[in-house]
């Protein structure tokens, strides 16, 4: 198996007709992923890339009932168009969009948590379960399916570290990119959770980077639970410079919050294995998993 | 985005929030005549986009106009290096000339985007003008938070907890409440990050005036808040600052000798620690971004190779969107409008890293190509340490 | 609070709303004039606080300013009774003259407080100018509802879902989203309870005009509503609903002979069930409230006694914060004042029951003692019936 | 037992200062009713009716643990302070004031669906536990403790429908006025569920109204579950006419909603046993208890 995404995941497109958006949807589609509909507004009717594309999300589940939205709406439209998701029924969206104000994204999660749908972004590359499908935009040629569940806040480092664990032989169960902005939706500790009870997976990668509290947050978690499966971390940013904000809008050290060096602490602590060279990861989580099955 | 303070308390003011009596200055003159207005006895403050600038001397009484444009010779065009500002320091350009306040209790006020609760935060303190972080570690109980909504707005009683928390005087209470509804407006209004007046000054006549002002917009809002836009000053920028702007690059000035050019900003992070695992020092942070342009990279190239600290570079591209041999063309094309001579270290992985490593052979420039990153870095390093 | 269409239309033009042209007229000659100033070809709306003026024969239209006059005289202070005027019917006393617009596309657009959602509800239809509770059961896939927090607003999808419900074409497609903007903020900030075009009016050039207009307010937000308590014609209300009103009390009018004086809404209504329950009819609804004066309920008393109509009342106290003995002084007060010729079945109960039955049984006046609900209910039909 | 509210529930007064507040905080504690506390904005330190007056709920639930909060603030004022109070920690909310806007109730119930916290009114007498408690401003004498229990949107109705039960030797175990807004807090459905498994209460009085559905969603809770305990219901406002507002803000029919009609004829076909005439309330309950054991 693997989380979030399998073979049977109906995809719906939001913004379909944008340049962007249809360049990955084509690469989505042959990697095999069931795209079933797209939505521009204004665009109803039309076919694109082969897909229905609807006005309305609303009208696009009536027709075509897909269950994951990927979002390709530009920034200061892309909080409606999440909340439209979610008002549609969709219950997992991917918003890939970077640039989206925080008070909008904090009115949609809220929005959301009453819908009960999750969240996966903004500022994602999103997620991928090697050769089931893909919801993202992600070079599908350097994963494999296999034992890794990883998690990242990155987008280009999760390609390094997927292309390392491949190369090893290391294939993923799912690979999630969280987004790299202050308010996203699924965490660390979400994510975590699910592959706890998923059986293709066996180990878990987190990729963390400075700023905010959810690498925190995960290993509090991973210590309350008593997780059964071993867990490596990489925290990029331990050489950043505090309150300049390095490419992604949530990695930033604030005040005494979010350096890479606490984050590494409170990992190490619950158990995980610290990643210090970023070009070790594949090795570190071989070797921990041979460890683990050593025992 | 950081404002200036003079420009935050002109917005305040709009507000209807006191501010001490000031006027800008950019010359000794221009100082001596604000300081003669505002009666003599005056604070100048150094307009850097930084705290910490009273410790690094930015902020000066003067009990004269004459002592004021003496104050105002020394501050004018001195770099201040504050705990904030990076090594290079902030040069001073503007000096806001106030009235003296004089002493009375001071308050911290605060608003601030949570991301660990996801809402929005407003924070007081009865100790006003220390640094907030450090007094939530040293005395928590000295600092009362209340979280609410963007959509809902900081709710009356909210409001009240704060104020009885501080124990404000009968006569400030309601001038408390109002500003404190008005700032939280505001803040949403307006897509801010941080608003802080620290400290807010009680005067023995109840008045309650905002004497220090930080403002933060985020920056994703910017795109809808033209008025807030406006107010950038892209006068603070390097040279190198603003050509990376301009082409989008995320570009950070650090410290040391080896220039980094990266897609993404994780893997940007990621090369920078490896330089530093390996015992050397990175020179930047540069993310070239998913959406760059081969004009773009030759622009992020030449702020790296134009850096005078810079004694090596490298290159460390995972191509996805971004394709190889985009940047190899980028690549090429500044190395030879510049006189290259330092050391090029280039990984090349992903889309079309065949074609991109084949452009960069064909160019006869001193480039070294490494497939395996943890190689490339340690030869950056001991290239940078030559 | 139900406003004018004419207060409800300039309330809309300030938003940006288009209108029809129009004039409001309170004589012939000024209903001829206006007629003139829009070309002669006008329609004559009859402003009354109710729908279904048009069944009632509210609303003619006219080809000339001088057939205008003539309606205008056939309508000004003519009564229209209409299905939700009750029995007595509205006087005409003014009328808004309004250029005819010619017939297009009609849609129906409404919002709402949704009590069943505990949300607000946007509501449109392809059908406009027929009753939306009608059309919503007899032919509910034409109508689309959307739901919205109060402290969020109408979000941006939601706006485009009803306009692409409703097939607009494309060049009327903003100017609705617009519309349905504004109309919901207005709604938001004027504490509105309901808020109803019908029909707006696609104009063959795509002009999107709101035609007719229902506005009502909720009377709980009008203390925080100055602006709209203001547009209250109080020359709507007959004197006892004035005099009612004037002391806080709860007075509806109806069509029966028993005249109603209860405290506490709900049995007031359980008074009037028992008294129809035995054949009688109640002459009012009247709930004299909790926080009542002495004085509150002789003039209540009086609103019923001095109704022609009324051939018995039926004074029904559970006393509980209302005392007996003061709706007793009031009672005695009242019909000091006024020349009681009709009986007066009264229950007591509760607080100070004995004191009120004491003051009463002084006061020789025609009252009837009765205990028991039932009882008191049976005597009151049968006196009003006599 | 009882519902909501019993000997040991602990009462803090919302406006206790004020001059209804007072009177009817008198009244409270000469029932026995504890109430430990009242929040004043501008009075903290002093002492009302011999109670601790507190600035905030948040010190007053510092220093008192109430458990129960009834508000008594002026009506623009009211929505805040029931967000105050559930904020604060309290899981009971019972709202006194009469003429709440829409928009705020609308707000606050949000506010309190999200922590947790349930309201009783506005516009409400509150609710009674007779001989053990009294969370409200209804005359105390006419309560005896006894197996009925009673939900109603009227006040002075009330008093009737208890009286005529009382004097009949039906005592109650909890008497709620859920209050006569078109906004209200717990309704029919959520306190026949809470009296389902209360085993005190045997019948259970509904005391309905014309306006909104709350009477209508009874009836399909009933049905739907099966409910186990005889129900009888009085519904006022038979003879009401459409489109006018009778004292309560929420007695009104609207459009083709919320006749005495429809809702005695949901009712009737729930099995709830109709009560035609007002004035035979206790005697009906009285019958069809008698019925019931009967078989």
């Amino acid at each position: 198996m693997s989380i979030l995404l399998d073979r049977d995941s109906r995809i719906l497109i939001q913004g379909i007709t944008g340049r962007q958006a249809s360049f990955h949807t084509e690469r989505m589609m042959e990697y095999g992923t069931r795209v079933v509909a797209g939505v521009t507004p204004g665009k109803g009717g039309q076919f694109h890339l082969g897909l229905p594309v609807f006005n309305t999300v609303e009208e696009a589940v009536r027709q075509k009932a897909p269950d994951i939205s990927i979002i390709f709406v530009p920034p200061l439209a892309a909080a409606d168009a999440v909340m439209e998701a979610a008002a549609g029924g969709l219950k997992l969206i991917v918003c890939i969009t970077e640039g989206i104000p925080n008070l909008d994204m904090l009115k949609a999660k809220r929005f959301l948590a009453e819908l009960g749908s999750s969240l996966i972004g903004p500022n994602t590359p999103g997620l991928i379960s090697p050769g089931q499908g893909k919801a993202g935009i992600m070079p599908a040629s350097i994963h494999r399916p296999g034992p890794v569940g990883l998690i990242s806040r990155s987008g280009t480092l999760t390609y390094e570290a997927v292309y390392q664990l491949s190369r090893l032989g290391l294939g993923q169960s799912t690979a999630i990119g969280i987004g790299g902005d202050p308010i996203v939706g699924l965490k660390f500790v979400e994510l975590l959770e699910m592959f706890k009870s998923d059986s293709q997976t066996e180990a878990v990668l987190m990729i963390g980077e400075i700023g905010g509290q959810a690498e925190e947050a995960a290993a509090e978690y991973l210590k309350r639970s008593g997780y059964p499966k071993p867990v490596a971390a990489y925290v990029a940013g331990l050489t950043a410079p505090k309150g300049k904000r390095l490419g992604h809008a949530g990695a930033i050290i604030e005040g005494n919050e979010g350096s890479a060096q606490d984050k590494v602490k409170c990992l190490a602590a619950a158990g995980v294995r610290i990643i210090e060279n970023p070009a070790r990861i594949g090795q570190t989580v071989k070797e921990l998993m041979a460890e683990r099955q050593g025992n | 985005m950081l404002i200036y303070e003079f420009q935050a308390k002109a917005l305040l003011q709009e507000l209807g929030v006191v501010i001490p009596a000031g006027h800008l200055a950019e010359t000794v003159d221009e100082t001596r005549v604000a300081a003669q207005k505002l009666g003599g006895q005056v604070i100048l403050k150094a307009q850097i986009l930084s705290g910490g600038r009273g410790k690094a001397g930015g902020i000066v009484a003067a009990d004269s106009a004459e002592k004021a444009g003496l104050a105002a010779a020394r501050l004018l065009g001195k770099k201040l290096i504050t705990a904030q500002s990076g090594g290079r320091g902030l040069v001073v350009k503007k000096i806001l000339v106030e009235e003296f306040v004089p002493p009375g209790r001071e308050i911290y006020l605060g608003l601030v985007v949570d991301r660990k609760n996801e809402k929005l935060a407003a924070i007081v303190s009865q100790q006003g003008g220390v640094e907030i972080e450090e007094l939530s570690k040293s005395c928590p109980q000295a600092i009362k938070k209340e979280y609410f909504y963007p959509e809902q707005g900081l709710l009356f009683f909210q409001a009240r907890n704060l104020a009885y928390f501080l124990d404000l005087p009968e006569a400030s209470f309601k001038t408390f409440l109002d500003y404190l509804k008005k700032l939280s407006e505001f803040f949403l209004l307006r897509d801010m990050k941080l608003l802080e007046i620290n400290p807010l000054i009680i005067k023995p006549d109840n008045l309650l005036v905002a004497a220090d002002i930080k403002m933060d917009f985020d920056d994703s809002g910017l795109a809808r808040q033209p008025e807030i836009s406006a107010l950038e000053d892209w006068s603070e920028l390097s040279p190198e600052e603003k050509k990376a702007r301009s082409f989008k690059l995320n570009y950070v000035k650090m410290e040391g000798q080896i220039g980094c050019l990266v897609n993404g900003a994780g893997l940007a992070m990621a090369t920078m620690d490896i330089i530093k695992l390996f015992g050397g020092q990175p020179a930047n942070f540069l993310d070239i971004g998913g959406g760059v342009t081969e004009e773009a990279v030759s622009q992020a190239f030449e702020i790296l190779a134009s850096d005078r600290q810079v004694k090596a570079c490298l290159v460390n591209i995972f191509g996805g969107i971004v394709r190889c041999d985009l940047v190899a063309r980028g690549l090429v094309a500044s190395a030879r409008k510049i006189d290259l001579n330092k050391p090029i270290v280039v990984r090349l992985q992903g889309t079309n890293e065949a074609e991109g490593r084949r452009i960069l052979g064909e160019a006869n420039l001193p480039f070294y190509f490494i497939n395996d990153f943890e190689q490339a870095a340690q030869l950056a390093v001991s290239l940078s340490q030559a």
